[in-house]
């Protein structure tokens, strides 16, 4: 993991110190947070920077410093889980429909389509007015509306490698479909799928604050930072931090994931020629 | 009179800035106008790098960092993009090792052609098409006033070497760099672009900077060579010079390994250990006849015995590997039967139980593509051992250190990703991988056309040795028939999925042929440099237009002695000769013998 | 003051049969309505900024967004159910009656309104009236309107309501019966909801065209997009209606509402956000209209579900919700505190001398104790559409973990709430909109048998006193029956009423003739009529 | 030519196929929803006996697999059925917003596709070298930025601030160009960054991937300058994967852009299928759902020709 750090552009530290900063706050932030994050502490809302509280207020006078320690965790960990869920998941279908009769592997990938046909919103509206907002159905949801992409991704790539001499020579060898998918396959399409899965990790961050924005996000008084900028959107006029700040830090986790990704991938190409 | 090219002290390295490796060491060489320079020498040994210097070009990822590299006035080595963009492919040009990989497949081949000629505003692009008609013609392309108009892909490999080098003349340039041109052919089209090439340079008094990693080739094109050995130069000499007394240890390697020593050994053979008849293969939906759309091959047999070595030979397209597919169960046949160890062989992969599978092991031509990238060594060798003979643990470790040796690796390897090893090490970890399940047939796919030539000679040197220890039968499949005749007890000729000519490997050291075999035979280039010179040329239609389904003679469009309309009328009978090889054609011993 | 000359005009209407009217409708409170001149001090306030105008000027267009919007636009009165449906009713259509500023009923289509026992009614209509295809306003109009309301096909939203009309028949060219179940004085005001538009008589077709009396004749109507009502040139008020054209759109997301009126858009919106007035104001070319309702987000404590039924809880909860903060903090103070029933203080039958309900953990921690309820955890269901809820909840949650109760908010999504949380669980939230009769507030939301029943709480002495007000003719008597009803309801029901919320729209300044009808935003939803575009 | 039409009637069998697994998957999640058109439609009024009406008038007490048979049975014949919310053809109600989306969608696609093209071939040229390192950090602020933020913003700058554009995209009944202009240039700037610079990057991807080929460096041996070896040589190669990079994105345009209508308040098919959820209006949700998927559908179809014709191996069905 250092070594790869090391291997990495400047960009790709950047991006990595970056990530590990936020991950430290979402691990840790609740216990930082000067104040509770759902206590109203001031009369005045939308308060600017400096002043009693280091980043304002929000619209109902709470401590914006506070509430944003407290929802990075969420705007972390859901789409972490989310993307690994959706990757997962795809990548095992992928892997399995790319060792399985064609006709079985054409079944899937319809289906998959059909999945992605669906746009992700109303799809995520559909289930959350079905089953209610939580995070674990918002991450259920989330890892459904990702996983066909990833399955579209890993499939290539499976299907790529299982035209390999080694696989067919395993074929030859008679050995079974399990092991053809896992052992010979799967090594082979990690590393892609390593990048496609930071690539996820931004996509739900995103899907995250769009679904907050029609009131399906996470629920209050806990707030990912999407359901900040969200709810403090109409200080946005005063310029107030309470909507700017969460909106950065939104923006600066995702460059940073994919600054690591790009990297990576950069690391892999090279390797690649380097063989 | 002051040389036409002059490299001095030039250095050019790769990899990362921080811990670079230098990959060309320190080279000097000189050439005089009109003169062919050969560089040779192993993958990695820096060949391609040098010729690329010569027009201002490093790879990405190399760096010029020193020395010059005079082409008759101008520096190659210190101009600006700009400048050189100016030279390239006008005083410079550049043919390259894949020209199925180098054309644009995007565009059609005459705009490439004449591209340069344009771009750099030497002619209208009318002059342009007509010059370069002209160089089709010259380097005798079939219809040359139509093949512009095709697309890249709707020529044969050959042809497109050709294209190749007119974009390359197309401008009359000073120095044309030949990269490696003619690797990616089969031997009956490389003796023809060779032709090509040199009939072209030596018209126009071309200089001509040469690279390839085949002495023979080698022979017949340059003037002088330059050997060179991990970015170094060896030997730079003339060429019959090097070929009679070469200096250095390496070109004599170089040499020995040309040099096909054709001993046929006749060992004792008992009893059959895979017997295949009339198997009739192919790809696509099986049709109404029984037979499928695409079909490949018809009607072969074929004898295996124990111990024994039986060549396949044929050039792409004659379904030999498809052949091994069949055999190894990948490919099953639409008719025919297998029998492996007087037992039905069922020909479906999916319906052949482990013992059977075990039995049969394949070796492949590609040991990058054949040696999964993310396993260990141990994990390659090992895996086999226990699924075939569930060795695990310590008994494993010892099983897999004596297969190592075996393929005389050091056992270090084991614990080694393959993605580390040299071309050689894979393929014999390839091999390696196949003993490990101690079959009693191995298929063996080109498994030396991807080595360079010394490397090669010793894998063979290693295959003969463990079959005559382990006594275990051998299909070897190869397009060079050199390599088969020294090689096989058995030989089998297959042109366009049809056996055109089968016996032991004695009868093959000698005609008569089959046309089609005399033609294989016959353009292995050797070590005289007179050889090409001597050369007929095949014929070379634009489309070969048989198909693989009529029993008609399929080589009758190049058979170069074919009998009026018989040929194209009757099929040809399987006569025997009396060297004991059978040989399908219209033609008698006598009348083959006379050819 | 702009308005004598309209209500001048309206006496002008009905001075002939002003005893009767008295009579009549004295019990709904129209008596200042008939002499419209004294205003109470917060209508007051609103309108100290407007200087005395000048005739209202004719011709102009303006547009108008409100905050609901969707597929489901109907022009059918009976299946009106959001903000714009009311504002698309009383554009096109006009009621019997219709509500004024002082939360009472004014005569619109009728004429006069008599009875003598509250439940046995006589309606003469207006003459002269003209629907907008030309033909002409008669009694069986009104009474295939008002019917049509008890067939279940109809789907009528006040079905419940309409259930009390026992017949309604035709007693004249110009006059007609409304005979009800049980007396009710209320009947004048009820009518004057936007649900009881006149339309004509046979009318089944609502999905494109809307043949009404109203100001407006439907030029343009696609459900969810947008409503474009042209001028009546025949309107039966003379003068009015003063714009020639008012399109009408729903935007549901607030900032976009309020950033489309300040860059000019839109001339008026409905439901401004508290945070959103200073903006509003700053801009110097818009602002805002307060109008004090009687809306309310209130706790709903079922007492027929754990731990709600208890009482202790019900007043530990009711102790520990701090008012203050709610007005302050989630209203911006754009609210008046409320005392746990649901009559606001700008009502005439309004309980002033029941003593304010402090926020007070110490007594809420004593009835926790008392109930045996310390360190319970309990589910709190809340919603967008019920607003504010969300926030109150939050804070609720906060003051519980003092007072030693633990709320676990559950924050489900606006879609499908009334259907499937509102009265559902134990603790929720529900969001009552204005009702001007008590009566009606009283019998849909508190009574035993009300079919929403919120809390489901069950108090004959209360159900009794409900009855008898609303058979009752004297003022006094009635005003201390409703009296008691606040009591009760203050005391035992398993309601908790933080706040009545101010509604707040806002406007461009060159729109005139605004002023606050307290039964909705935007002038109860009809400042149709009375809005003009100053040059 | 041959293989276009061979493929484009594979496909058309396929997409029925998925088009018919949609319509099911919709209709199970939909099953899922609590509470129904019914209860939506009468809201807090909705008494037992009043909901039991309504369902009746619905058809909604029939069982599910029923109404799923009778709903598709009436897709075959061509009629969507009536919309249950507001008692009108459901194709009435889509077609009516349907040219809406388009115009949106294809304004925003003829503005950002070139635009993308343009960063993506621009950063390929110029790869690691600054101007790519400041276009790589431009295009992912870009995608980070919550697009109901991003459009806010520009509401804010635009509209409210400088008043040079309306906040609302209405387009008024007689509207000539400029109002159109007006009307669409906020949305269209909102969804253009949104979409290009997602198809920016793989635009960028897909160039240097052919970048890499021998014969982009056999052009550049010619004497041909990096710009010619790349919009010559490496660009009609990179077409296939663009395209499909592309069409992918841009099928976002119709379902995707809830956002963006709900904020500019534009009547396009998105809110329209949100409303069909809120009003459990299932006749108009599966509609839509098909039209999503269709769209979708019917752009990787174009991605894939386009990529075909691009190609001229495949295009000779060589």
């Amino acid at each position: 993991m250092m070594a790869a750090i090391k291997s990495m552009p400047m960009s790709g530290k950047v991006g990595a110190v970056l990530a590990a900063c936020w991950l430290f706050l979402a691990l840790f932030g609740p216990w930082l947070a000067p104040h509770s994050a759902n206590e109203i502490v001031a009369y005045d809302v939308f308060e600017p920077l400096g002043g009693d509280y280091i980043l304002g207020t929000d619209y109902i006078g709470r401590d914006v410093f506070s509430r944003i320690l407290d929802g990075t965790r969420f705007t972390i960990f859901i789409p972490l889980l989310a993307a690994a869920l959706a990757c997962s998941v795809g990548t095992l279908i992928a892997l399995y429909s790319a060792v399985s009769h064609p006709r079985t592997d054409e079944i899937i990938s319809r289906f998959m389509d059909a999945l992605i046909s669906i746009p992700s919103k109303i799809f995520s509206l559909v289930m959350i007015a079905a089953f209610g907002s939580s995070v674990p159905i918002l991450l259920t949801i989330t890892a459904i509306s990702y996983m066909p992409g990833s399955f579209r991704i890993a499939r290539s790539l499976a299907v790529n490698v299982a035209n390999l001499d080694f696989v067919t020579v395993a074929r030859t060898r008679g050995e079974s479909r399990l092991y053809l998918a896992v052992k010979e396959i799967l090594p082979n399409i990690l590393h892609p799928m390593l990048a496609d899965f930071g690539l996820r990790f931004v996509f739900v961050v995103l899907l995250l604050s769009s679904l907050s924005f029609l009131g399906l996000g996470v629920q209050p008084p806990e707030a990912d930072l999407g359901s900040l900028v969200r709810e403090n959107l109409s200080g946005l006029a005063e310029g107030a931090p309470a909507v700017i700040v969460p909106a950065i830090a939104i923006a600066t986790i995702t460059i940073a994931v994919n600054l690591v990704i790009d990297s990576l991938r950069g690391a892999a190409t090279y390797a690649a020629r380097g063989r | 009179m002051t040389a036409h090219i002059i490299v001095e002290h030039l250095y050019v390295e790769a990899g990362p800035t921080e811990q670079p490796v230098t990959i060309v060491d320190d080279v000097s060489f000189s050439l005089q106008r009109g003169e062919v320079l050969a560089l040779i020498g192993e993958s990695g040994s820096g060949k391609t790098t040098i010729a690329l210097t010569l027009l201002g070009y490093a790879r990405p990822g190399c760096r010029i960092i020193g020395g010059s590299v005079m082409v008759g006035k101008d520096n190659m080595a210190d101009k600006a993009e700009s400048q050189l963009a100016g030279l390239r492919g006008r005083k410079v040009a550049y043919v390259a090792q894949s020209a199925a990989a180098a054309f644009n497949p995007s565009r059609r081949i005459m705009d490439q052609v004449v591209e340069s000629a344009l771009m750099h505003g030497l002619m209208t692009r009318k002059e342009a098409e007509a010059k370069a008609v002209t160089l089709f013609a010259n380097l005798s392309l079939p219809s040359p006033e139509t093949i512009g108009r095709r697309y890249p892909h709707e020529v044969s490999g050959g042809q497109l070497q050709r294209l190749m080098a007119a974009m390359a003349l197309i401008c009359d340039p000073e120095l044309v760099i030949f990269d490696e041109p003619t690797t990616a052919l089969d031997v009956t089209t490389q003796v023809d672009v060779l032709k090509a090439f040199k009939v072209a340079v030596k018209a126009t008094n071309t200089t001509a900077v040469y690279v390839s990693h085949d002495l023979a080739v080698v022979a017949q094109m340059a003037d002088r060579i330059l050997v060179l050995q991990r970015g170094r130069v060896v030997e730079n000499n003339p060429t019959d010079r090097i070929l009679n007394d070469a200096e250095h240890p390496y070109t004599q390697q170089l040499l020995n390994a040309v040099q096909n020593n054709d001993t046929v050994q006749n060992k004792e053979h008992s009893d059959v250990v895979l017997d295949i008849g009339d198997i009739e293969a192919g790809y696509g939906k099986i049709t109404k006849a029984g037979k499928p759309e695409i079909p490949i091959l018809s009607g072969i047999s074929l004898k295996v015995l124990r111990g024994q070595t039986v060549g396949i030979i044929g050039e792409s397209g004659s379904g030999k590997s498809t052949f091994a597919r069949v055999i190894a169960g990948l490919l099953p046949a639409s008719a025919g039967y297998m029998v492996l160890n007087n037992q039905e062989l069922p020909s479906a992969i999916a319906d052949r139980g482990k013992r059977e599978c075990q039995h049969i092991q394949m070796v492949f031509q590609n040991a990058d593509t054949a040696l999964n990238p993310s396993h260990k060594v141990a994990d390659i060798l090992g895996r086999p051992l226990t699924f075939f003979h569930g060795l695990k643990g310590e008994a494993q470790k010892e099983r897999v250190a004596e297969l190592l040796e075996l393929v005389k690796l050091p056992v270090a390897l084991a614990d080694r990703k393959c993605g580390a090893l040299s071309g050689g090490q894979k393929q014999r970890i390839n091999l390696a991988r196949a003993l490990a399940a101690e079959p009693s047939v191995i298929l063996c796919d080109e498994v030396t056309s991807a080595l360079d030539t010394v490397v090669a000679a010793a894998i063979l040197d290693l295959l003969e040795e463990l079959q005559a220890r382990l006594n275990i039968a051998i299909v070897f499949i190869s397009h060079d028939i050199s390599t088969v005749k020294s090689l096989c007890d058995e030989v089998l000729v297959l042109y366009k999925g049809k056996k055109v000519e089968h016996g032991s490997g004695s009868s093959f050291a000698c005609a008569p042929y089959h046309p089609y075999t005399d033609l294989l035979v016959s353009s292995v280039p050797t070590l005289d440099p007179e050889w090409l010179d001597s050369r007929k040329r095949d014929l070379d239609a634009l489309d070969i237009s048989v198909q693989n389904t009529d029993d008609l003679c399929r080589f009758r469009d190049r058979c170069p002695v074919k009998l009026g309309d018989q040929c194209n009328t009757e099929a040809p009978p399987l006569r025997t000769l009396t060297s004991g090889k059978s040989v399908l054609c219209h033609r008698d011993q006598a009348m083959l013998v006379a050819q | 003051m702009k308005n004598n000359k309209q209500d001048a005009a309206l006496r002008g209407g009905h001075l002939g049969s002003r005893r009767a009217i008295l009579k009549s409708l004295g019990a709904a409170g129209l008596v200042t309505a008939a002499s419209g001149l004294v205003l109470p001090a917060h209508v007051l306030a609103q309108l100290t900024d407007d200087k005395p105008e000048a005739q209202p000027r004719q011709g102009g267009r303006i547009r108008v967004a409100t905050n609901s919007s969707s597929t489901r636009d109907t022009l059918d009165p009976a299946k009106a159910s959001l903000s714009t449906d009311y504002v698309r009713m009383y554009m096109v259509y006009s009621g019997l009656t219709q509500f004024n500023r002082e939360l009472g009923a004014d005569l619109a289509l009728a004429e006069t309104i008599e009875s003598d026992n509250q439940q046995d009614w006589h309606i003469t209509l207006r003459s002269g009236v003209t629907f907008h295809d030309g033909k002409s306003l008669t009694p069986q109009d009104v009474v295939y309107s008002l019917m049509r309301h008890k067939d279940p096909d109809v789907t009528s939203r006040v079905a419940p309501i309409a259930a009390q009309f026992e017949e309604v028949v035709v007693t004249g060219e110009r006059s007609l019966r409304i005979m009800l179940k049980a007396p009710n004085a209320d009947l004048p005001v009820m009518l004057a909801s936007s649900n009881f538009c006149v339309v004509a008589d046979g009318t089944t077709d609502f999905s494109r065209t809307a043949n009404g009396t109203g100001p407006y004749q439907l030029k343009e109507f696609s459900a969810g997009v947008r409503t474009i009502g042209v001028r009546n040139p025949n309107f039966w008020k003379p003068g009015k209606p003063y714009l020639d054209e008012i399109e009408l759109v729903g935007i549901a997301d607030e900032s976009s509402r309020v950033n489309a009126l300040l860059s000019g858009d839109i001339q008026m919106v409905l439901a401004v956000d508290p945070r959103s007035t200073k903006r509003v104001k700053r801009s110097g070319t818009c602002d805002v209209m307060q109008t004090e309702s009687s809306l309310y987000t209130n706790l709903v404590m079922r007492q027929d579900a754990y731990p709600t039924n208890n009482p202790d809880f019900v007043m530990a909860i009711k102790y520990m919700t701090d008012r203050e903060l709610i007005k302050r903090a989630l209203f911006r103070g754009y609210a008046t505190i409320a005392n746990d029933h649901p009559v606001a203080p700008s009502h005439k039958y309004f309980h002033h001398e029941l003593p304010q309900r402090p926020y007070d953990i110490d007594r809420a921690k004593f009835h926790l104790k008392k109930a045996g309820m310390n360190g319970l955890r309990v589910p709190i269901f809340a919603s967008p559409v019920a607003t504010g809820s969300v926030d109150m909840a939050a804070l609720m949650q906060l003051s519980g973990i003092e007072a030693g109760v633990h709320l676990g908010i559950n924050r489900v999504p606006a879609d499908g709430y009334w259907s499937n949380h509102w009265m559902k669980h134990p603790l929720g939230f529900g969001n009552i909109n204005p009702r001007v009769s008590l009566d009606e507030l009283f019998s849909l939301f508190f009574k035993s048998d009300a079919p929403w029943n919120e809390s489901g709480w069950q108090n004959q002495q209360f159900d009794q006193l409900l009855l008898a007000a609303r058979g009752e003719g004297d003022d006094a008597k009635r005003k201390q029956m409703y009296w008691d009803m606040q009591e009760l309801i203050h005391q035992h029901c398993g309601i908790g009423i933080p706040v009545f919320m101010n509604l707040i729209d806002g406007y461009d300044k060159r729109v005139k003739g605004i002023f606050p009808i307290p039964t909705g935003g935007l002038m109860g939803y009809s400042f149709a009529e009375h809005v003009w575009l100053d040059a | 030519m041959k293989v276009i039409f061979q493929l484009i009637i594979k496909r058309i069998g396929l997409s029925i196929i998925t088009l018919f697994i949609v319509s099911a998957v919709v209709f199970f999640i939909a099953n899922l929803l609590p509470g129904d058109a019914a209860q939506e439609m009468l809201g807090q009024s909705a008494t037992p006996e009043a909901v039991a009406a309504l369902r009746e008038a619905y058809g909604l007490n029939d069982p599910p697999l029923t109404r799923y048979a009778k709903w598709l049975t009436g897709l075959v014949t061509g009629d969507a059925g009536m919309s249950l919310a507001n008692s009108r053809p459901v194709s009435e109600l889509i077609s009516s917003r349907l040219s809406k989306s388009l115009l949106l969608a294809g304004l925003t696609t003829v503005i950002a596709v070139p635009f993308a093209m343009l960063l993506g071939i621009v950063a390929a040229m110029y790869s690691g070298r600054r101007v790519d390192k400041i276009m790589n950090i431009a295009t992912l602020s870009m995608v980070a930025v919550p697009e109901f933020l991003l459009a806010t913003i520009f509401v804010l700058i635009f509209a409210v601030e400088l008043n040079w554009l309306p906040s609302l995209s209405y387009i008024p009944a007689d509207a000539g160009v400029y109002e159109y202009f007006r009307a669409f240039a906020l949305p269209v700037a909102t969804l253009c960054i949104v979409l290009s610079a997602q198809m920016a990057r793989m635009t960028r991807a897909a160039v240097l991937e052919q970048l890499s080929q021998p014969y982009v460096e056999m052009a550049l041996l010619k004497g041909s300058p990096l710009s010619r070896a790349v919009l010559r040589h490496a660009l009609p190669n990179a077409v296939g994967p663009i395209v499909n990079a592309v069409a992918l994105s841009l099928s976002y345009l119709l379902g995707g852009v809830v956002i963006v209508e709900v904020i500019f308040n534009y009547p396009g098919v998105a809110s329209l299928m949100v409303d069909a959820v809120t009003n459990r209006d299932m006749p108009l949700l599966q509609a839509c759902a098909m039209l999503f998927c269709t769209g979708y559908l019917i752009l990787v179809l174009i991605a894939d020709l386009s990529a075909i014709l691009a190609n001229p191996k495949l295009r000779t069905g060589g």
